[in-house]
């Protein structure tokens, strides 16, 4: 008859890992792609209206401003940079500095969030105007509910590492959260360069 | 392409004697694109051809090999496992691939033959018609460099034998697609956006096409004609058109002009030469000389003209043409103008 | 940056690989289970199993029910989608005929199309992957079990959403692709387009979240050993179509939503007169469409690639050609969604290089078949009643193939598109593509679900009905297509001869309508009175043969090591497994990437109802939308609370699993 | 029970009001005719002899159906309504997307100021338009205003954009000539 024949035992492998090693940084992977091709598709409608406009952006409407966008842009880069102290805080295990990081940057998103309703108002354009306005409008709004998904659950994981049930895995899930923040944070400033500044230029 | 043209024709006689036992079964009949009467629809049914005998070819192949294996198969008793049998099948791998690679190169150089083709043929002063598409129905428009001499017309496109025409069409309101199978492919018709296409009907004939493109609730009646006739009858029809509506000759017709201007028909409709001006609908100013009413749906015979006045929803339903409640006195006053306007 | 690497070395596995091509052993032996196993067992029943009535089953995230409930309410959708089909060819089979109105038929028509396309296709192919790639991968769950349960209620939410409106004279009538301007604002009054701009949301949703899982289970789930050459070709195929839905699904889930933002908020994306285009639409859902009948046919592919080995006793010939003629298919189906549009005023230009791709996405499927075929001849090739539909696949997607390819020329289509010879080519492709592998499938894998054979004479009854009527209803349609008949007439007059082929292919639908029935005999007659199957009754190559059938809900008590490409076949006398996988607790092995090497251990979640009600809020969310734009705001609040419930840590469950680690491993 | 029993009852009802509302947004009615007739018209002016009678405020048999309505917008511009309307805005006709109604707001006193004419240049489409197409330019018409369902009401048209369409517009209650609300 057939038997088993163990050959191994797995019960001292550890169980969590950073880094590409656990499943939820690639399901994050999975969830940028997807986020990313629909920025891109965003973006590739912006352009393919473009070209039913002899000026971009449509006489009546106004150029988009550049102040406050390009302040929110700056300090969306600088989040980058910020947020590299979570990461590498996660990855030495050291649950103050993850805690007091992670509060800083709901901070700074919170502060992002709001300048994001301004950059709206930049646009100079309503979403109803025409085919420019909606698509401006669309591209940052999509971009937006990313921000907002982001800024939430790094508030979230900031409870959790402050109040909640903690374990040591979730210093992976807090990295993926990073690794999250780093594509939305960078994704924006090819969208900032296409919706507020190529129009100065078109 | 001098060369090319010579291997052209005899290629093509080999491909409709190969296909000659298929092609029996179909009925090359009005409306059908195996039955080409104009150089591009001609082109592209050679262009069928040839795909059809090289698919048939390549299926019956695939079959007879599928067969054999599973012949084959079933004779063995075990699996074959050794390095030969894995030669022989990496063998027929690699050749089945590379006719693969061959027959689709063929089928590529060919729809590019054909596309060279199609743009090749002559377009010099070509007539050029206007056709825009509206919820179910075709707007033609003869354009023409003196304002006076435009044609204005619905459904029915009268052109000239052996010589071309190039196809204008735009649409106001959904996408649409004018399609004239014996004649050439079809073209959509999409809002902001202008087409164009050209045609040349060799053979004389009433050439039917239906919109090819969803267009809404009655996206199957909305059906175009092209008339080919020879160029003496194309003028006199032209000439004909010009004239503006034939005034009323007879107290029948006269009451019936009358019923028309006071009813709600002249909102929507047009009659040269009457004070009815509307253009949300067909112009009327020659509808007896049509053949079919309401796009193609009924032939243009009194009786379906009276039917479809009094109750255009139950031949159409979701045209915005209202339906109209008139005595039968007024009707058969109105029917008889309307068939008057030759 | 080493600190959390495993405390303990990597395993030395004593595992050597076994000669490339096993021999398929002439009778299957089952492992006999020891007393230990035994008590390990009844651990594991407790630790992985639902919980009882109808509370545990709203809770569960076990894949296996999951992916059971998925691929039923698919086949529900699948006989809805056909009933529609019989309306329209009962409407279509004489000249005039006032069985059903335009309007009526406007939106049984779109409700066929949308129906077999979004929700039966997709989610019938991804539902089958969800319970077979775990196990034939050698995990003991998906990757993401609770994302597992939120994909498939959000599924059945947007099902249910777009029939009730159905019910309600509310149901789509644009076409399955809804071309703007006819689906725009102003030329489809009232809410029947929204219900299908929202339904494509949902769908969407669903189909990405099954395709992240898959990904995530095979690239982190393998078995110990199972190394990217060893991975069988239904797991290559159900990757590449996973991937193919990441890249593809996002274009018409964002173009849905601007379709459904100019319909309720007023912007202009496809309004022309103000800068807006309708050919932007058709741009963004064919980059989509495209693809999308590839992530209908290539599990189709993968299916065929794991029933022919075990009814020809030997391995696929040629697996590398094969991979990469998955990944080419993948990679290609993106290059040529334009051939969706030749007819539109778009530059010539651009359309022959459309026309090349289109024509040579048939050289990768083209190998693949030869393959098969090669592998046939060199098999012992035994005709049970999958195999008969993989030889009906055969003679039906080839024939859809090279129609396919006609299609392909831009002067041709010029003349089919649009017309009744596209409507038989793309039936034939999905038929012969997808829905004979689709049945090869359910006949080839029943045991495995049921426990019970499907009975081989109604099998071959289901086959022969299947074939003959797909061929007399569809082949008519390509004679039908060239002699002008349109797509979506609701009646053709008389004079256009087109009556005498459309009861032809009338009565081939009736035919088709009988042969599942037949079906639907078998199945539910198998279920209780079908002769009882074993751990692997057709003697197949694979992991998910190793377990019991219905497998348990801990789906393997050992993870197998895996030292071949058809491990059954190279077992021998003893299964080697590797232990030390807790019992207590839902434990699961996460391996690397290219080699399958152990890793880490990773606790999947215990059952939860907040997928159900993460669910149910974007159901809100979104159906909510179609009547006001506030709807979204209302919604999303709704959907974080769920979202924050679903993933707080659960303190007991915590506890329970941190009492058990040791300090080194936890 | 009881209260359960009464819970149940209003389920069902706002259910069936749910499913009624969208048969009839959604109901084609090709070839309908609108029931009634339109000739016994409501009075113009509220001025009447003898003891005064409430005057119910009546519907417009298109209120609740979307493609009537979006009918009725198609007829607004092919009828030219918009030379003297403007899009609602009014021009040399008064404004229909106010809430003031010189003959009246009622869909019958609607009705008869398109069929019968009014002073001031506007014309009797009475004998031009069929009932059918009167009525649907009531429903269109009273949507301007914001007078009808919000989901009955016609979204924004494939043309030049001229300011939030009727479905965004606000509700606004009737006032006749002296300025008194009319409901």
């Amino acid at each position: 008859m057939k038997r088993f024949r163990i050959a191994g035992d797995v019960s001292a492998l550890p169980t969590y890992a950073f880094g590409n090693r656990n499943i939820h940084w690639w399901g994050t992977l999975m969830f940028m792609t997807i986020e990313g091709m629909t920025i891109a598709v965003c973006a590739a409608a912006y352009l393919y209206v473009r070209k039913n406009f002899e000026a971009w952006p449509p006489p009546p409407t106004p150029l988009p401003d550049l102040v406050i966008p390009t302040i929110a842009a700056v300090l969306m880069v600088l989040s980058i940079a910020m947020m590299t102290r979570v990461h590498v805080a996660t990855r030495k295990m050291d649950l103050r500095g993850v805690q007091r990081w992670l509060v800083i940057m709901v901070i700074v998103g919170i502060v992002l969030v709001a300048l994001r309703w301004f950059e709206f108002k930049a646009l100079n354009t309503r979403w109803d105007s025409n085919a420019y306005g909606s698509t401006a409008w669309a591209t940052v709004a999509f971009h937006s509910t990313l921000l907002l998904f982001e800024v939430v659950e790094t508030a979230v994981f900031a409870a959790l590492m402050l109040f909640g049930p903690r374990e040591k895995k979730h210093f992976t899930d807090v990295e993926d959260d990073a690794v999250y923040w780093y594509f939305m944070a960078a994704i924006w400033v090819p969208l900032y360069v296409l919706v507020y500044v190529s129009p100065h230029f078109a | 392409m001098r060369q090319s043209s010579r291997l052209w024709p005899s290629f093509r006689r080999t491909v409709i004697a190969l296909t000659a036992l298929l092609g029996a079964c179909i009925v090359p009949g009005n409306e059908s694109a195996f039955n080409p009467a104009g150089p591009q629809a001609g082109r592209i049914s050679t262009l069928w051809w040839f795909m059809l005998a090289a698919a048939t070819a390549v299926w019956v192949v695939v079959m007879v090999f599928l067969a054999w294996a599973v012949r084959r198969s079933r004779q063995r008793d075990q699996a074959l496992r050794e390095p030969a049998g894995d030669a022989s099948m990496q063998r027929g791998v690699v050749v089945g691939g590379a006719l693969t690679v061959l027959i689709l190169t063929a089928f590529l150089i060919a729809d590019i033959a054909t596309g060279r083709a199609l743009g090749a043929l002559p377009r010099k002063n070509a007539l050029r018609v206007e056709v825009i598409g509206h919820q179910w129905w075709w707007e033609v428009n003869y354009i023409d460099p003196t304002p006076g001499r435009i044609v204005t017309t619905a459904n029915e496109i009268h052109i000239p034998v052996g010589e071309p025409v190039q196809i204008i069409g735009s649409s106001p309101d959904v996408i649409h697609s004018f399609w004239i199978p014996n004649l050439h492919g079809k073209k959509d018709l999409v809002p902001g956006h202008t087409t164009s296409t050209w045609l040349r009907a060799d053979k004389p004939g009433v050439y039917r096409g239906q919109c090819a493109e969803f267009c809404g609730a009655q996206h199957s009646k909305m059906t175009a004609l092209v008339i080919a006739e020879p160029r003496p009858q194309f003028d006199a029809w032209y000439n004909a058109q010009l004239a503006s509506a034939r005034p009323p000759s007879n107290p029948v017709t006269a009451r019936g002009q009358d019923v028309f201007l006071k009813s709600s028909c002249v909102v929507c409709h047009t009659i040269s030469g009457t004070l009815a001006a509307g253009t949300l609908g067909p112009t009327l100013s020659h509808v007896g000389s049509r053949l079919t009413l309401a796009s193609g749906s009924l032939p243009n015979t009194p009786g379906n003209l009276a039917a479809w006045i009094v109750d255009p929803q139950r031949i159409k339903p979701g045209t915005r043409m209202p339906s109209s409640n008139m005595n039968q006195a007024d009707l058969q006053a109105l029917v008889t103008y309307l068939e008057s306007l030759k | 940056m080493t600190v959390a690497r495993g405390v303990a070395p990597l395993l030395p596995l004593e595992v050597e690989t076994v000669r490339p091509d096993p021999v398929a052993p002439q009778v299957w032996e089952e492992v006999e289970l020891t007393d230990a196993d035994q008590e390990l067992r009844k651990e594991l029943l407790d630790t992985w199993g639902d919980n009882p009535g109808l509370w545990g089953w709203l809770r569960s995230t076990s894949h296996l029910s999951i992916a059971k409930r998925y691929i039923i309410t698919a086949f529900l959708f699948f006989g809805l989608g056909g009933l529609e089909a019989g309306l329209i060819r009962l409407q279509l089979s004489q000249p005039e005929n006032s069985f059903i109105g335009p309007d009526r038929y406007n939106q049984i028509f779109t409700m066929h199309g949308t129906t077999m396309m979004f929700l039966f296709a997709v989610p019938v192919m991804v539902a089958l992957a969800l319970y077979l790639v775990p196990m034939m991968v050698g995990a003991r769950d998906v990757a993401f079990p609770r994302l597992n349960a939120y994909g498939y209620w959000v599924y059945l939410i947007g099902g249910l959403f777009v029939y009730v409106q159905f019910l309600l004279n509310t149901a789509p009538d644009a076409g399955w692709f809804s071309y703007v301007p006819l689906a725009g604002p102003e030329f489809s009054p009232g809410k029947r387009v929204d219900t299908w701009a929202q339904l494509i949301t949902f769908t969407e949703i669903a189909a990405l979240v099954a395709a992240t899982e898959i990904i995530v289970t095979v690239f982190k789930h393998r078995a110990p050993g199972m190394s990217l050459n060893r991975i069988p070709l239904y797991v290559w195929a159900m990757v590449v179509t996973s991937f193919m839905i990441i890249f593809a699904m996002p274009s018409v889930a964002t173009g849905s939503q601007f379709l459904a933002a100019d319909r309720l908020i007023d912007t202009h994306f496809f309004n022309h007169a103000e800068g807006g285009d309708s050919l932007l639409w058709q741009h963004l859902f064919w980059f989509f469409g495209h693809p999308e009948v590839y992530i209908i046919f290539v599990p189709g592919l993968g299916i065929i690639s794991a029933i022919v080995p075990a009814f020809t006793r030997r391995p696929v010939f040629g697996y590398p050609v094969m991979v990469l003629a998955l990944v080419t298919t993948g990679f290609m189906s993106f290059g040529l969604w334009v051939h969706h549009m030749f007819t539109t005023p778009i530059p010539q230009l651009g359309q022959s290089f459309f026309t090349a791709a289109s024509t040579m996405i048939a050289i990768p499927t083209g190998v693949q078949i030869f393959c098969w075929i090669a592998t046939i001849w060199a098999g012992r090739t035994r005709f049970a009643t999958p195999m008969l539909f993989v030889i009906g696949f055969f003679v039906v997607f080839i024939i859809g193939g090279v129609t396919g390819v006609m299609v392909a020329s831009v002067a041709f289509d010029q003349q089919a598109h649009d017309t009744y010879f596209v409507v038989a080519h793309l039936h034939y492709v999905l038929l012969g593509g997808a829905v004979f592998p689709l049945l090869a499938g359910v006949y080839y894998w029943f045991p495995k679900f049921t426990g019970r054979m499907l009975s081989e004479r109604l099998g071959k009854w289901n086959f022969w009905l299947l074939i003959i009527g797909v061929n007399v209803a569809f082949f008519p349609m390509h004679i039908l297509g060239l002699e002008g008949m349109t797509r979506r007439i609701y009646t053709y007059l008389p004079e256009t001869g087109w009556g005498p082929l459309n009861a032809v292919s009338s009565a081939g639908a009736v035919i088709i309508v009988v042969g599942m029935v037949v079906f639907a005999i078998n199945f539910f007659w198998s279920l209780r009175r079908g002769k009882t199957a074993g751990e692997n009754p057709w003697g197949g190559e694979t992991l998910e043969w190793a377990t019991s059938s219905p497998p348990e809900s801990y789906v393997f008590m050992y993870l197998p090591v895996v030292k071949s490409r058809a491990p059954l076949w190279s077992e021998g006398s003893e299964r080697v497994v590797v232990g030390g996988l807790r019992s207590d607790v839902r434990d699961t092995l996460t391996t690397t990437l290219m080699d399958a090497e152990p890793d880490h251990r990773q606790s999947s979640p215990a059952p939860s109802i907040w997928p159900l009600m993460a669910a149910v809020a974007t159901g809100v969310m979104f159906i909510s939308a179609v009547f006001t734009p506030w709807g979204l705001v209302v919604g999303s609040v709704l959907l974080f609370f769920a979202l924050f419930f679903w993933g707080w840590p659960d303190k007991a469950d915590q506890a329970k699993r941190l009492a058990g680690e040791s300090e080194a491993t936890a | 029970m009881k209260r359960a029993g009464v819970r149940a009852v209003v389920a069902a009802g706002v259910a069936g009001a749910l499913v009624l509302s969208s048969c009839e947004r959604e109901n084609r009615g090709y070839g309908e005719e609108p029931a009634g007739n339109p000739a016994d018209a409501a009075s113009l002016t509220p001025l009447q002899p003898g003891p005064t009678i409430r005057v119910t405020a009546g519907r417009g048999p298109y209120d609740e159906n979307a493609y009537k309505v979006n009918e009725g917008k198609f007829l607004y511009s092919a009828m030219n309504c918009v030379g003297c309307h403007a899009n609602g805005g009014g021009g040399m006709g008064p404004a229909l997307m106010d809430e003031n109604w010189i003959y009246g707001s009622d869909p019958r006193q609607i009705f008869s100021s398109i069929a019968q004419g009014r002073p001031n240049g506007m014309p009797a489409w009475g004998t031009r338009l069929s009932n059918d197409q009167i009525w649907r330019l009531v429903g269109y018409v009273r949507s301007m205003s914001g007078q009808l369902r919000k989901d009955v009401a016609p979204t924004r048209s494939d043309d030049m954009f001229y300011g939030p369409s009727e479905q965004r517009a606000k509700e606004l209650t009737p006032k006749n000539a002296t300025g008194a609300t009319e409901r």
